[in-house]
């Protein structure tokens, strides 16, 4: 699979300790629940970021996404609590 | 002077604004418009006890987001004009936030829409809120159930959302 | 500074008006506020048929009326303020015939009693309007049916009406 | 019954011909209703004023009226078409 960029936000940020990277994802992470679990498996950092998978929200392209939404082609993938502007 | 096409203003900025020139943007040179709707959301501190909000965002995809929000708001509701403005960055106690504006024909719609706008806006526009308290502490703005309730009621109506 | 009773403005007046004045007037040094809406009524002329609109009022009555329905708005919503400005005499098109100020602590409140105030100022507030074409000719505007059908939901949600 | 002052506003003022007067109340008109009869028989203009009865509005001392509200004590009865302001 292409190299994807990985972005976190507020907490999942300061818990992961830092706010972007690129990976590599193995064959066999398809969607954003996959991409999830391979995640909280990478350290401490991640496994308190992902404590709780369903609370966090994912973005693919800077659209919003779910958690059976393929990865296929993805450039840009963040993830982040519920949003709390406005 | 009429213009044809509805007017759409989005920004994303950390500067304060002014609610009433982006208003005043918006209807400039029109005679066409019968009601305007301007919502402000302001930093509420009712006991001393904030001292900063600091709102962190997900550049390119707030711009990209508010502005597919405000697509489909001028056409759910034929709007004349629709403007959103939202701040990132450090905000103190009674500054503004966001504003949204809407122009229609009739109130109804300027009304819905700016709604419709904000329990959007808070629900789905990538924004997060930290309080830095004055005693020195911290703590992320956790969302409000209420919020997705507001905005669960839009998507009932028959509105087809990009996500949940 | 946080003011402990909610403030109320009741306009009746020739001269045009500054509606963001208006919002400033009413959020002037306080931090408790959440949430505002601005509604501006404008008199509107899609097809440049329209000369000037001409607003007949009950000099007395209108004050009174607006300031029995700005005190419903405030205690049902529990608003920390409340502005409304109407004016009378010639307007011409472009131009404000009506601003309504709402700030709350949280959006839903100010929405809906901006909502209210209007939906009753546009059946209850004694002013009448008269259009002065381009071409000499004038006609009184008739109520419109949806107005009053506006008016009634607010009835049928338990509000007690001075009328009707 | 004492004297009360007459108001008319928009259409109805102009069907009238004037804004304002005063009149002595009969005996026997007490109530909004009766009174928009009474004033119905006054001249041509009054009869085209309230042609329509049931669309004419009254407020009694600037506070809204029913047809069947009582004029007693009534000061200033204002009628008018239905209100378009806003």
């Amino acid at each position: 699979m292409a190299e994807v960029k990985l972005i976190y936000f507020a907490w999942l940020r300061e818990r992961i300790g830092h706010g972007e990277e690129t990976a590599v994802l193995p064959p066999g992470i398809t969607t954003v629940a996959e991409l999830v679990s391979w995640l909280r498996g990478r350290g401490e950092g991640y496994a308190r970021a992902f404590a709780q998978p369903d609370i966090v929200r994912a973005a693919i392209d800077r659209r919003h996404s779910r958690p059976d939404t393929p990865l296929a082609g993805a450039r840009e993938i963040a993830f982040f609590p519920p949003m709390t502007g406005g | 002077m009429t213009a044809a096409h509805p007017s759409k203003i989005v920004r994303v900025q950390e500067e304060p604004f002014d609610s009433a020139a982006l208003a005043a943007e918006l209807s400039a040179g029109r005679t066409d418009i019968g009601a305007m709707v301007t919502f402000t959301g302001l930093c509420r501190d009712e006991n001393g006890a904030l001292a900063v909000l600091e709102l962190e965002h997900y550049p390119g995809m707030a711009e990209e987001e508010i502005g597919r929000l405000a697509t489909e708001a001028v056409s759910r509701w034929s709007l004349i004009g629709v403007a959103v403005v939202h701040r990132f960055g450090p905000i103190r106690p009674g500054e503004m936030i966001v504003a949204v504006v809407t122009a229609s024909v009739h109130r109804q719609a300027a009304f819905e829409a700016a709604s419709f706008l904000m329990d959007y806006l808070k629900t789905s526009a990538p924004f997060w809120k930290k309080e830095h308290r004055a005693d020195g502490g911290d703590a992320w703005v956790e969302a409000r159930a209420t919020d997705e309730k507001a905005m669960d009621r839009w998507r009932a109506s028959g509105q087809v959302l990009p996500h949940k």
